[in-house]
């Protein structure tokens, strides 16, 4: 039972005890994400964020999309998160947040109930679906080649669409934030 | 192992980003709230590639990883709109940023 | 196949054996397996780190024409240890304003991914600790958890000079890793894998019998190698772009507030880092494990591939000898205006090498691919960055 | 036609010259190992003072007669002396406590110049750091007490001169003293 057990998650963890393995990530993932809604400090918050986008990969690399994994790693932890904070730093991270007035008669917990019905539609819809209690297929390794070929094949409208909004919103990015010439 | 529980977890997600959205007030906090909102979107796609019965089907994968791509983008220019708000109104509350009603 | 070259691997494979024997379960001998890999690669690089701190030293005084540090032991060997020694008992001290948990924890964060990418190189023949499909990209994406440490040191010592040092730290990591990986990409797309197996296999073999086919005997394997190399001096915070540390105008950067044990983390996690890149080079563009000449094969695989890493590792402390620091303008200009472009060059001309066959059609079409752009970009950027003549507002 | 990037090619072939060159070229390697080679001094170096004695017993052959001179001029005022008297409380022309506090001096050298008696003069000893810091760093006579051999191996030149002065003097005294003697005994042979 213990041999099994090492032996599967040594050779192979995203297929070990039946895809259980999952739910670590996804317990961080979670307690990060609600931690860093919840912190007051803004800082403190994008640290929980960068927190959760690791577990969110780790979550999809146990899902055995290991490619999706490592580019989740990447962009999110090493870019979108970089810049979250550098945006913080930029304006005034210490500054005292107001409660919201967009349910000016709610205040917060107008906010935090509809996000709770929301979870409640979505949890309902999910658990009663016909398809929701489908077995879990053995994972398949998907080649990094295989994604290449759909990308330049398949997918090639839609990748250079993406290379064509990457180059706008970067050079948005940059004119948007660029000081005023004098 | 079943698709509802990582549905599950991706619904969780997805509120809890629903929740910093609505009731925080600073901006970036909303961009954060965003964020966590796709990566609940992406963590879907790939739940029901794993669980489809045909794991050739590359669609799942390809969804998430452009959405990934759209996702930094839209930070980058988020981040950047939300620079320039501060650098005019010297705040960056949503609500402050109000000059255009009526 | 001879003894030398498989010893780690038969040593392991007699250890877990005689364990075997012993009557220690399969599980616990799986386990084990795995902790004998992950300390042999922690061991070897942390030797590693030892033996530069002392011989960076070293070789930096003689440049100087001095001796460098030579009082512990013989030829001053053990200096690391006492310098160890003084890193752990000195005092470790916490800025009262400062964020105890994240100032605690960004010398960890910082040690982590240093320590997880190597798990990726390839050390030898057959010898990968974890063959990944996507290796190259693990290596970026866990590189990537170094930028969190940085701005964590830096935010958490509440001070200005830290602050400002991660700040600079993380724009230009930002702003060298776009280079860095673009021409990590372009040795991957001539192997046809982002596997490090692969494409150390892909670089083997000799041209007329002798010349070695190392992606870096190429005019794009060269040109993306330097760019590889530059990116990797920026990514290991090294001199010429050690301006996060700048002591002149930051004090030490992010690294301020630090002191004892969490300096010396912080100090061996930039160490093992800048060898893993050193390995990464390595394997991407200087043949991996391959022996270069045909006869040299009788050397084990595994000492050709850390012989190459320390010879990087020598040019990187050859480059701080020489190299005066960047502005911080320069720095990013020099990455955005110059490598960035320069890595697009390399990109075209590796693929032109691959459809144009790799006679001395591709040759000639990559070279003028490579070279144009350079002489281009080369002199106007010299010419808009050259110095001025000096004129001294209060001289005559 | 410069080619970019040239110039980062001359000066990593001029590190390289400079590192390969410390290994076989003797003259680039100008570091001392102090503790075990010591620099050679130049003459003129000095530290702080010190008190020159003639002959073999310190005591005896001290030059110094309590003049005080040298603890008047001293600019930081770190020199002590305290006359040496006899039973009866008559002062005696040497000195009982003679002590230089080498943490206030500060190698002026002023003393050496106004002592009238040749006897205060600098030394070159360097190594005077102590674990203390006041005790070690207050000379008292006996360390302070060197003796003229002493003298003529650090400062060859500048002894040679004080000597041949002192002896010139001394002859100049002893011919006085002939004379005087010599004028002397025919008074007393007058008187007698």
């Amino acid at each position: 039972m213990m041999c099994d057990f090492f032996h599967s998650l040594c050779a192979d963890p995203v297929n070990a005890i039946g895809g259980w393995f999952v739910l670590l990530p996804a317990a961080v993932l979670l307690l990060a994400a609600a931690a860093s809604v919840v912190l007051r400090n803004l800082i403190h918050a994008a640290l929980c964020l960068t927190l959760s986008f690791i577990a969110l990969g780790v979550v999809y690399l146990a899902l055995g999309a290991e490619f999706v994994g490592f580019v989740q790693l990447l962009v999110y932890v090493g870019a979108v998160a970089m810049v979250i904070v550098f945006a913080i730093l930029l304006t005034r991270p210490d500054e005292l947040e107001r409660s919201r007035s967009f349910f000016a008669g709610f205040g917060p917990a107008g906010g935090a109930a509809a996000a709770l019905a929301t979870l409640a539609v979505l949890l309902g819809a999910i658990f009663t679906s016909p398809t929701g209690d489908r077995p879990m297929p053995p994972a398949v390794a998907v080649p990094v080649a295989d994604l290449g070929k759909a990308l330049m094949g398949d997918y090639v409208v839609a990748l250079i669409v993406i290379g064509v909004l990457l180059t706008a919103a970067l050079v948005g990015a940059a004119v948007l934030a660029m000081e005023d010439e004098p | 192992m079943t698709l509802q529980i990582v549905l599950g977890i991706s619904a969780i997600l997805f509120s809890l980003g629903l929740a910093a959205v609505l009731t925080r007030s600073h901006a970036i906090m909303l961009l954060m709230g965003i964020e966590l909102m796709l990566g609940a979107a992406n963590l879907n796609f790939l739940a029901f590639w794993r669980f489809s019965p045909d794991p050739a089907a590359l669609a799942g994968i390809l969804f998430a990883i452009f959405s990934i791509a759209v996702a930094a983008a839209e930070a980058a220019v988020g981040l950047a709109i939300i620079i320039l708000v501060y650098r005019n109104l010297r705040s960056v509350e949503v609500d402050d940023a109000d000059q255009l009603k009526g | 196949m001879n003894l030398l070259e498989r010893a780690p691997i038969e040593l392991k494979a007699w250890l877990l054996n005689l364990l075997g024997v012993f009557g220690v379960p399969d599980w616990a001998l799986a386990i084990l397996s795995a902790l004998l890999i992950i300390g042999t690669v922690i061991a070897v690089f942390l030797g590693l780190f030892a033996l530069t701190s002392v011989m960076e030293r070293k070789i930096l005084a003689r440049v100087q024409n001095r001796l460098g540090p030579n009082r512990v032991g013989p030829f001053g060997l053990f200096q690391p240890v006492a310098d160890g020694i003084k890193m752990i008992t000195k005092e470790d001290l916490v800025p009262r304003g400062a964020d105890p948990i994240v100032h605690f924890l960004a010398p960890v964060v910082m040690m982590v991914p240093a320590l997880l990418v190597l798990a990726i190189l390839p050390y030898g023949r057959d010898m990968v600790p974890v063959e990944l499909e996507a290796g190259i990209l693990y290596f970026f994406a866990v590189g990537a958890g170094t930028e969190v440490a940085v701005f964590m040191a830096g935010w958490g010592s509440n001070n200005k000079y830290s602050v400002l040092g991660a700040m600079r730290a993380i724009a230009q990591m930002i702003s060298y890793e776009i280079p860095l990986v673009l021409s990590a990409i372009v040795a991957a797309m001539i192997a046809g894998s982002l596997m490090p197996s692969v494409i150390v296999a892909a670089q083997g073999g000799f041209a007329f019998g002798f010349v070695p086919q190392w992606f870096v005997f190429t005019p794009w394997g060269f040109t993306a190698g330097l760019i590889f190399y530059i990116g990797a001096l920026a990514e290991s915070n090294r001199s010429p772009f050690d301006l996060p540390e700048g002591e002149s105008e930051l004090v030490a950067g992010h690294l301020t507030e630090y002191s004892g044990f969490k300096y010396a983390t912080f100090f061996m996690a930039e160490y093992v880092g800048m060898f893993a890149i050193c390995g990464l080079f390595v394997t991407l563009f200087l043949g991996g494990w391959q022996a270069p000449l045909p006869f040299l094969e009788i050397i084990p695989s595994w000492c050709w591939f850390f012989g190459k890493v320390c010879f990087v590792a020598f040019t990187m402390i050859w480059v701080r000898a020489t190299l005066p620091r960047l502005r911080i303008d320069h720095l990013l200009a020099f990455a955005w205006k110059f490598l960035l472009p320069m890595s697009f060059a390399a990109f075209l001309a590796a693929a032109c090498w691959h459809y144009a066959g790799r006679g001395a059609l591709g040759w000639g079409m990559s070279l003028v691919i490579v070279a144009v752009p350079y002489l281009a970009l080369g002199t106007s950027f010299t010419r808009r960055f050259a110095v001025s003549k000096r004129t001294y507002q209060f001289s005559e | 036609m410069n080619l970019p990037g040239a110039g980062l090619i001359q000066g990593l072939a001029v590190t390289a010259r400079n590192f390969v060159g410390s290994y076989f070229e003797k003259a680039r390697m100008t570091t001392e190992q102090y503790p075990e080679e010591r620099p050679k001094l130049p003459e003129n170096a000095r530290s702080f003072p010190f008190l020159v004695f003639d002959g073999d017993d310190a005591e005896a052959g001290m030059r110094c007669v309590a003049c005080k001179i040298c603890e008047k001029e001293c600019p930081p005022q770190c020199i002590l002396i305290v006359q040496d008297r006899d039973e009866a409380g008559k002062a005696l022309k040497r000195p009982k406590v003679f002590e230089i506090d080498i943490a206030v001096c500060m190698s002026c050298q002023i003393c050496v110049e106004v002592c009238p008696f040749d006897s205060i003069r600098m030394d070159q000893d360097y190594e005077l750091s102590s674990f203390d810091r006041f005790a070690p760093l207050v000379l008292d006579k006996a360390k302070l007490l060197k003796s003229n051999e002493y003298y003529q191996s650090i400062h060859p030149t500048e002894a040679a001169e004080t000597d041949a002065r002192l002896e010139a003097d001394r002859k100049k005294k002893e011919a006085a003293a002939a004379a005087k003697a010599a004028k002397a005994k025919p008074a007393e042979g007058a008187a007698g």
